[in-house]
């Protein structure tokens, strides 16, 4: 193979097929004009499955589909450009696709059981994707601390299982939600929720969940640290999803249930998981933006700024109104682009010779504007700012939690408050690109096109920026399909 | 109403002239090589003004009445605002009544006058283009607040006058006195300003409120005859506070801009501008405007009794009180300038005591001959290079013609039949004197007032000998003088012969128009005394009290004789070692130190709030906002050791999260969500 | 079949899942979390099994499935684990998790 | 109808982003963008004829135009723009100070596109602020404001323009935040069905007045911080003191105004209830921020830092006018709105030239500048006497109304801006003593005049300032065409 | 029966003291013994709980392989297979929380009610046919899992050229 390398076909046949399953998943969600590729009949789509199914096909898991594998395909397409042929391409990729096929499969989770082995597949392809760079010290820590972490989150996780299991006889998500409050032992069905809350708040980096999150996704490859905080994480949010929304499920029992007043069931602890969600949440969002705040290095920023978005988006399922999960998805929708688009940067400019260091980027806007320019939009887009995809979203969202009414509307104030409080450290990284004056020695690129970049990862970096953009400036034609598959998810459930 | 009714159309031409003349001065004059060709411009432009205003003001004299032109809507306010449901508009336009055809004429006279003596007097200065681009826009100012045909259109000519003076006051800007001075001219006539605006709001809303004035504020606080006698009956039911302050507002504006007692300390030191802008400025046109003011207020819109006595102490003690200073001042420019105080003193103790046209009257005829001293003491100071009246001397030789108009104006100013300041400044003790019968607290103001006559004498003699007489400059380094061009000439002559004459005008029947009575008296006299006036009132001048008369002419011949026997033969004494007199001589000349408070106010007192203040703000405003920065840096630096690296830590962070789950779902949720009413 | 309660199971199981925590949480010998995380997840089996076990308490046959399944993940997160450590023991010449914190704050 | 509002948007934009690309030529595009929003701003003085009713019931607006443009169901968010005589009144301002910014600063040397590109930017997103009338369009343009004003001080700015930048930016956030927060109660409360001016002002007027209350001081801090106003202000100082001279005149003639314009547009007119029942406290913060802009301004030796103090009291007199809550009241606020930001604008383009002039703006270190540089002179002199409120120049008019209105309401108070006007008069006079006058000292031994281009900029604004000042009418006449909504206490 | 309870408490008992020996003893070699003793006594409780099925997995893949595996493990990180643990005190803190989680798991785990009723014991082919027929997916999941643990471990730990 002349003039082709191994990791070009490697991960252009990983491209290839990821992005054949993101044309898929597309049809199957009724986009238009590929409705000729259609695999599932929209009649089986968004029906409420049965009390036996392991998985269904919901709008709301398809879209989540989507949303992972264009996360993959950014990761995937970015990787192409590598300085080194490495020898670890064929692991990176395939782990990456293993990763994905887990993330896709929760997605369409209908059982707990499946959910959680689908999760641990995410997590056992993601604790080796960390620590793939078998010769570097900092990756194989993050692995390692990830690792352990990520197996006590399991331990957890399937302990709080068998306490619903215990509790209501089945592992089936529509079971879980209908029996929910009616019957069985509400203190282990709690007890359970609360285990499974930790263990998959685990993968969210909720707070106090989280702390693993930082030191991975900084010793991580830059590239992995994308697909982790971009699109793994969110596999925490779809768990969440399945588990606490639904036909009937706990979090909707609210409006749906309680006629007059009166809630029918003996002990209706709904509102008691919205209340720890919504607390969880809080915390999360801005204990993530208040250690931001000092960070020197900029994977380490941005780590803590995922953590924030995550209270964010957990924001979404404590409030649990239809809009609210079309905001949240928006949300997980945007973030794809925002921070992986980020870390594909930082992995980027790592490339050209960058330290670690926030400080270490002065002076790149004047030195890479183009580049410079797209961080910045991302940053800005993460900030909140307006005609951004992550203006919209945070607006989408807490517009929900508005909506709700009720303790909500303080849920809605905090996520405000805490967005205006993200605005400084990501300015701050404004501040030097732009402001700072260059450093006197300029490290040479590698010999890559585009001054070191590579083609693919500028394409990467093009989608999410125009996506951003893009989604900013005209979000109806996607909010809308969003919210129309959250409505159904409310309606129909897993 | 007459044949000559298109004069009065042409009123707002008059301004327009000197416009031009700033317009094409102020951007073309520095384009000039010589520019002797923009101070004729200048000159020729005041000329066509003063021809117009003449006109008008003969036009007046033969067709009296008050003739408005409102032609422009400035602008708009909208409603409801005040008692008016749809606003109103403010206009611009001109209005030509007795009182302000006999203000043009000065104006536009003295204005002329003064520019064609510049041509001469300015020779040798530099920055020509500034002084008659700045003059022009002077006399444009002027003369649109003179023919102000409301209260707004009053107050922006007011103020731009203001800050012409200014201006000129600091012409000679490279000395840091003249840069001082003209702040403080703008700085104190400020504080009447504002309060003159206050006046003038107060005013808005007080007719407004009554009811009978809404064509005055409907139209935007626009003049219009019979607000006067309207007032009148308002007073009489009511004595209203609020008008008497607005009253007292009035006066401190005028008290500003005409340097009375206490914002008189501005004029002394407005002489460090060239001696004609002092001249037309700060003697004949800019100074009265105060007095104008007042005039205007008392014949529109009218004083509570409480107003008039204030005005009549104001009047009456500030023209002894600046007359005091004047006896001592070795500066020839200064003891003009504190003889204006005074004498301006005596307008606004005229129109106080209820004689507006008195007081306008002293005002027309003062412009003459105050300028004409002015210029006269310009002559003197352009041929010797000085202004102290001790380095003078002898210079009656060699000038005769300043000579001689120098004394004519120092007769006319003290009082001397027959010259103009006769005729005037008796009238104007004649009408306090009429008045004390029924208000006995004018007694005092009226004895100041005749104790100045004599001061006036004295000073305004003592430096016409020291400057004059003698055998010779005392100060031999002096140069030879000489006199100026005829340019500088001219106008002497012609103020001369006004300075004679212009008291005589009361008995031609023309110009006796202007100060007819319909005009004269308005509302206010029956208001003071309760007394109807009635319409027709035979004029003041007529009824000149003539042992009054002989009192006045015998003090201010006292004060002449004295001022002979002291400096007459052009010796300057020393006042003994010990001499009672010393600490009033140091007392005087120091001006009551009354400056001397101002600077400290103004210096100390103000500024050390203002560095307090900016203290304050960097330090405690700032700094807490800084300290709390601070603090949340360092919460959030304590959070960030949390993060400790050790994955155990986390795994604890992990498990206490569990339990926290566990407490707040099992025990502590339900007990929340019952609290907050069921989520 | 036996007459136990089953809330015996589940103490023993609730302590199980204690030690193991507390394991985790003082350990700092890798193979020794591993172990800890081990006993951890076999409190979770033991819960399935515990369920399947009774009647009232939901139960059936799935806890068993369910268990056996966890039996192959738990065998299999040690694999990997102990591929992580290895390869870490190799860069860092020590499996001592309180020494890995190159990475912190 | 022509959208002209939206092309005038777009025009802008296409400008802002050709310059950022245009490289040397960056001035040449910015200055035709700006003579083409020129334009246009003047087509939309032209064309603005009567207020088509926007809605049953609604206030009007001209050359109006809405589109759907995010739904959320329950919920709609229009793209929706249009004008008030109010509106446009600070649009004409956005335009003249946009020119006059390009043009001054000519020469810029430091990446000029960015520079050029940046101004640009500022000025589109004060022009959408003032023409948004949805909610979110509104705080799009707000928060497109803000971040080009941080870099125009960040990277241009003097010594301590990090500081200053980031301060700017802690403040104006944490203001925008809050205001955002409270809009968004606003419409939420309301019950609005969406985010626009009419609708919402066909919804809030029946919110309950504590409801109202509460918006409007919330709003209020989110508006008067950008005013500014006493105590949130001290990061206006220091923003002016280091900003780049064009970035001081977009920041005092625009940036402020936008305070001003969000307090009308959204609290005024749509909480009437609440404004007039919180018009004490405004009434309190706009004295205090009157007497205490002018009396720390007497204090200052810098040159700019002084002129910045100045704003704050003359923008106080603006809440004050605001506060009183008339019709007078808005249009003084208004013009003086105008005033302010051609003055200001003015004052702070002698302030850079003073500075790279002599090398300093301390007051006592630089004397007699006059006959050294006498157009700069004559510039200063015209700028301090405007802002001291000369008749015939512009803050005249706009002074005297808004203190006419404030008498109107509360009486003998106005005694406390009018004696403020003395301290402001004094401490410009006692400047220009100090720094115009006397003997020459300080600075270089050779000084030039201003350079062309420079003292083009400033006659533009000099210009404005005497044509606005002698017929304040042509601008008063468009803003009381504003369906300004009682009803008025 | 007092015989199957006296079994429970022994193999209780027991299962506690392994676990907590396992991890108190300081030689690592020890530790391994423990957890296998560990293990065994789980697989006692299966069969207690009347699932020998899981009883027999448990030995073959805990007691057997991971045991192995783990003592594997301790002989390729150690230069000795006799060294010490580096002696860690138990921290109060450590203490609290797990006694904390006990308290709270074991709280709510209290309400199942005691008189629960044991089922009839379930036949292997009812597993199997869980297991592979109606919850296949499990098994299909965990296969993922082992085939990425498998590429990504081989990898991890093969030296490679670099």
């Amino acid at each position: 193979m002349v003039g082709v390398r191994r990791l070009e076909i490697l991960g252009g046949v990983a491209v290839a097929g990821l992005l054949a399953s993101l044309t898929l998943v597309l049809a199957d969600l009724g986009f238009a004009p590929l409705a000729a590729l259609r695999t599932l009949p929209a009649a089986n789509v968004d029906v409420i499955p049965a009390t036996s199914a392991l998985f269904s096909f919901t709008s709301l898991g398809l879209v989540f589909e989507g949303i992972f594998l264009t996360a993959a395909l950014l990761v995937a397409l970015a990787s192409l450009s590598r300085p080194s042929d490495e020898k670890g391409a064929a692991v990176f990729f395939g782990l990456l696709l293993l990763a994905t096929l887990g993330m896709t499969l929760a997605a369409i989770a209908a059982d707990l059981i499946f959910l959680l082995l689908a999760v641990e597949v995410v997590g056992i392809s993601t604790y080796l994707l960390v620590g793939y760079p078998r010769r570097d010290p900092r990756g194989l820590e993050a692995a390692m601390k990830f690792y352990i972490v990520g197996a006590l989150s399991t331990a957890l996780s399937f302990f709080g299982a068998s306490l619903l299991f215990g509790a209501y006889g089945s592992t089936n998500l529509v079971v879980l939600s209908q029996a929910t409050g009616t019957v069985g032992y509400p203190a282990l069905a709690l007890a359970g929720y609360g285990l499974l809350i930790a263990g998959l708040g685990f993968k969210l980096t909720l707070v106090p969940f989280h702390a693993w999150a930082v030191d991975v996704y900084d010793g991580a490859p830059t590239d992995v640290t994308a697909f982790l905080a971009g699109g793994s994480k969110k596999v925490g949010l779809v768990a969440f999803f399945l588990l606490f929304i639904g036909p009937v499920s706990l979090v909707v029992v609210r409006p749906l249930t309680c006629v007059g007043g009166v809630c029918p069931t003996p002990f209706d602890f709904a509102p008691t998981l919205q209340l720890a969600l919504g607390v969880v949440a809080v915390v999360t969002m801005t204990v993530g933006n208040v250690l931001a705040l000092l960070q020197r290095e900029m994977k380490r920023m941005l780590a803590y700024s995922s953590i924030s978005q995550a209270g964010y988006m957990l924001l979404g399922i404590a409030v649990g109104t239809a809009p609210a999960i079309a905001g949240a998805t928006f949300q997980v929708l945007g973030h794809v682009f925002m921070k992986s688009g980020a870390f594909l940067v930082v992995a980027a400019v790592a490339g050209l010779g960058v330290g670690p260091l926030i400080d270490d980027w002065r002076g790149l806007g004047q030195r890479r504007p183009i580049l410079a320019t797209a961080f910045a939009l991302m940053l800005l887009s993460l900030a909140g700012i307006p005609l951004t995809v992550g203006f919209l979203s945070k607006f989408v969202l807490f517009s929900a939690a508005v909506e709700a009414q009720g303790y909500f509307v303080w849920l809605a104030v905090a996520g405000v408050l805490n967005s205006a409080l993200s605005v400084f450290y990501y300015a701050r990284v404004l501040k030097v690109m732009y402001v700072d004056p260059s450093p006197e020695q300029v490290p040479a690129p590698p010999a890559l096109p585009l001054g070191g970049i590579g083609y693919a990862r500028a394409a990467a970096i093009a989608i999410a920026v125009v996506a951003i953009v893009a989604l900013g400036v005209d979000p109806q034609p996607v909010l809308g399909g969003l919210q129309s598959a959250a409505n159904h998810f409310v309606l129909t459930g897993p | 109403m007459g044949a000559l009714d298109f004069l009065f159309g042409w009123a707002f031409l008059v301004p327009l002239f000197p416009a031009l003349a700033f317009v094409l001065v102020g951007l073309g004059g520095t384009r000039m090589k010589r520019f002797e060709w923009g101070g004729w411009v200048a000159v020729a432009l005041s000329f066509a003004a003063m021809v117009v205003g003449v006109l008008i003001g003969v036009g007046e004299m033969l067709s009296p009445g008050t003739y408005t032109d409102t032609s422009t809507v400035w602008l708009t306010v909208p409603g409801p605002v005040g008692p008016f449901p749809n606003g109103f508009s403010l206009v611009m336009g001109t209005l030509v009544d007795p009182v302000s055809a006999l203000m043009l004429i000065v104006v536009t006279v003295v204005g002329f006058l003064v520019m064609l003596y510049s041509i001469g007097y300015m020779h040798h200065d530099h920055g020509l283009p500034r002084y008659y681009a700045e003059l022009s826009l002077f006399l444009t100012a002027m003369i649109g607040l003179v023919l102000s045909d409301n209260l707004l259109e009053f107050f922006l000519f007011w103020e731009l006058v203001g800050v012409c003076s200014y201006f000129l006051i600091g012409f000679y800007y490279e000395k840091p006195s003249a840069a001082s001075a003209a702040k403080e001219a703008f700085l104190v006539t400020r504080v009447g300003d504002v309060l003159f605006l206050l006046g003038v709001f107060i005013y808005f809303a007080t007719y407004a409120l009554a009811g009978g004035g809404a064509g005055w504020a409907a139209a935007g606080f626009k003049f219009a005859s019979g607000n006067g006698p309207f007032l009148g009956s308002l007073v009489t039911g009511a004595s209203s506070p609020t008008l008497t302050v607005a009253g007292l507002m009035m006066l401190a504006g005028a008290a500003g801009k005409s340097a009375q007692f206490p914002l008189h300390v501005w004029l002394p030191d407005a002489m460090e501008g060239p001696t004609t802008v002092s001249a037309l400025i700060h003697a004949a046109t800019m100074v009265a405007a105060g007095v104008y003011l007042l005039a205007v207020t008392s014949l529109f819109l009218g004083f509570t009794p409480t107003d008039q006595l204030a005005i009549v102490a104001v009047g009456g003690f500030t023209t002894f009180f600046a007359a005091t200073m004047a006896v001592v001042q070795p500066d020839i420019k200064r003891v003009i300038a504190y003889s204006t105080i005074s004498q301006l003193g005596y307008m606004v103790l005229a129109v106080g005591a209820g004689f507006t046209m008195v007081g306008m009257f002293h005002l027309f005829t003062h412009a003459f001959f105050k300028a004409l001293l002015f210029l006269a003491a310009g002559s003197v100071i352009h041929a010797v290079g000085t202004q102290d009246l001790f380095k003078m001397g002898g210079l009656r030789k060699h000038m005769r013609v300043t000579y001689v108009a120098f004394l004519v104006g120092a007769l006319s100013l003290s009082g001397i039949p027959p010259f103009a300041g006769f005729f005037s400044k008796d009238d104007v003790l004649a009408s306090v004197y009429s008045q004390l019968g029924a208000h006995p607290a004018y007694w005092p103001f009226f004895l100041l007032a005749l104790g100045a006559v004599f001061l006036t004498g004295y000073y305004i003699f003592r430096a016409f000998f020291l400057a004059f007489h003698g055998d010779r400059p005392r100060d031999a380094a002096l140069p030879a003088a000489h006199e100026g061009p005829w340019v500088m000439r001219v106008p002497l002559v012609v103020l001369s012969a006004l300075a004679v004459l212009a008291g005589l005008f009361v008995f031609a029947p023309p110009f006796a128009h202007l100060l007819a009575p319909g005009f004269t008296v308005g509302g206010i006299a029956p208001a003071l005394q309760g007394v109807a006036l009635g319409a027709n009132v035979p004029p003041v001048y007529g009824t000149t009290d003539l042992a009054l008369s002989a009192v006045s002419v015998a003090l201010a011949g006292g004060g002449v004789l004295t001022a002979w026997r002291l400096w007459g033969n052009g010796r300057v004494y020393a006042l003994p070692e010990g001499s009672p007199a010393a600490p009033v001589r140091r007392l005087l000349l120091n001006r009551y130190y009354m400056k001397v408070g101002y600077d400290w106010i103004g210096q100390r007192a103000v500024y050390s709030v203002a560095r307090a203040a900016d203290f304050f703000e960097q330090f405690v405003i700032d700094g807490t906002i800084r300290g709390i920065e601070g603090t949340f840096a360092r919460m959030s630096d304590g959070l960030r050791r949390i993060q400790t690296g050790v994955v155990s830590d986390y795994a604890a962070y992990v498990v206490t999260g569990v339990i926290g789950l566990l407490l707040l779902l099992l025990f502590l949720g339900p007990w929340i969500v019952t609290a907050l009413g069921g989520g | 079949m036996t007459a136990i309660p089953p809330v015996d199971f589940l103490a023993l199981s609730a302590i199980l899942l204690g030690i193991g925590l507390f394991g985790i949480l003082t350990r700092r010998n890798f193979i020794l979390l591993l172990i800890s995380i081990e006993i951890a997840m076999n409190a979770a089996i033991l819960n399935f099994v515990v369920f399947a076990a009774y009647s009232g308490t939901g139960g059936g046959i799935g806890g068993q499935a369910v268990a056996v399944v966890l039996v192959g993940l738990a065998a299999t997160e040690v694999a990997v684990g102990l591929a992580i450590v290895l390869a870490l023991n190799r860069v860092r010449g020590s499996i001592n998790v309180a020494e890995a914190t190159t990475l912190r704050q | 109808m022509f959208p002209i509002i939206s092309f005038t948007l777009a025009t802008l934009l296409v400008g802002t982003l050709l310059t950022f690309a245009a490289g040397r030529w960056a001035r040449w595009v910015a200055l035709l963008t700006s003579v083409v929003f020129l334009g246009e701003a003047s087509i939309m003085l032209l064309g603005f004829t009567g207020l088509p009713q926007f809605g049953p019931g609604g206030p009007g607006f001209a050359l109006g135009e809405s589109h759907p443009w995010i739904s959320l169901g329950w919920l709609t968010i229009n793209y929706t723009v249009g004008l008030d005589g109010i509106s446009l009144v600070l649009v004409l301002l956005t335009a003249f100070l946009q020119i006059a910014t390009v043009i001054y600063s000519w020469e810029e040397s430091k990446r000029p596109s960015a520079w050029f590109g940046l101004v640009l930017l500022t000025c589109l997103g004060c022009l959408g602020v003032f023409v948004a009338l949805d909610i979110l369009l509104f705080f799009l343009f707000w928060e497109a404001v803000l971040v080009p004003m941080f870099f125009l001080i960040a990277h241009w700015g003097g010594p301590r323009r990090r500081y200053a930048a980031l301060k700017f930016f802690i403040y104006t956030h944490v203001a925008s935040v809050v205001m955002l927060v409270a809009l968004f109660a606003m419409a939420f409360y309301s019950g609005a069905a969406s985010f626009d001016f009419p609708a919402l002002y066909a919804a809030t007027h029946g919110l309950a007045a504590t409801t109202q209350v509460f918006l409007a001081l919330a709003l209020f801090f989110g508006f008067g911080v950008k005013f500014p106003v006493v105590p949130f202000h001290t990061w206006l100082p220091d923003a002016h003191v280091e900003a780049p001279t064009g970035g001081s005149v977009l920041l005092a003639g625009l940036l402020l105004k936008l305070g001003g314009y969000g307090l009308i547009r959204w609290v005024v007119e749509l909480l009437p209830q609440g404004i007039s029942l919180i018009a004490p406290v405004l009434y309190v913060v706009a004295m205090v921020s009157i007497v205490w802009g002018s009396v720390v301004s007497l204090s200052q030796r810098d040159l700019k830092r002084m002129v910045a103090y100045s704003s704050i009291n003359h923008m106080g007199i603006v809440l004050l006018a605001i506060a009183v809550h008339s019709p007078v009241g808005l249009m003084a606020a208004v013009l003086l709105m105008f005033a302010h930001g051609i003055v200001s604008g003015l004052l702070f383009m002698v302030s850079g030239s003073v500075h790279h002039t002599y090398g300093t703006r301390d007051i006592p270190s630089v004397g007699g500048i006059t006959p050294r540089t006498p157009m700069l002179a004559t510039m200063i002199m015209v700028g301090s006497l405007a802002s001291l409120g000369l008749p015939a120049l512009i803050s005249f008019p706009a002074e005297f109304t808004a203190l006419l209105a404030t008498w109107d309401r509360l009486a003998y108070w106005v005694v406390i801006p009018l004696v403020l006007l003395v301290v402001t008069a004094a401490f410009y006079l006692w400047m220009m003593q100090r720094l115009l006058f006397g003997p020459s000292k300080g600075g270089p031994e050779v000084v030039h005049d201003l350079p062309f281009y420079e003292g083009a900029g400033m006659a533009i604004l000099v210009a404005l300032t005497v044509l606005y000042g002698i017929l304040p009418g042509l601008l008063v006449n468009v803003i009381v065409q504003s369906p300004v909504t009682g009803p008025f206490p | 029966m007092i015989l199957e309870e006296a079994a429970f408490v022994a193999l209780g008992g027991v299962a506690i003291a392994t676990a907590l020996l396992a991890l108190l003893v300081r030689e690592l070699v020890h530790t391994i013994l423990w957890v296998a003793v560990f293990f065994v006594d789980l697989a006692a409780i299966y069969f207690l709980l009347e699932a020998p099925f899981l009883g027999v997995l448990q030995l073959g893949v805990y007691a057997g392989a991971v045991t192995i595996l783990l003592l594997f493990g301790v002989m390729v990180t150690r230069k000795r297979i006799f060294s010490r643990e580096a002696a860690t005190g138990i921290g109060p803190v450590p203490l609290a929380l797990a006694l904390l989680v006990i308290v709270l798991v074991g709280t709510a785990a209290s309400v199942v009610p005691s008189s629960a009723q044991p089922i009839r014991p379930y036949d292997v082919t009812d597993l199997s046919s869980t297991l592979f027929v109606t919850d296949g997916g499990w098994l299909l999941l965990l296969g993922l899992t082992m085939m990425g643990a498998l590429a990504g471990a081989i990898y991890l730990v093969r030296e490679g050229r670099e």
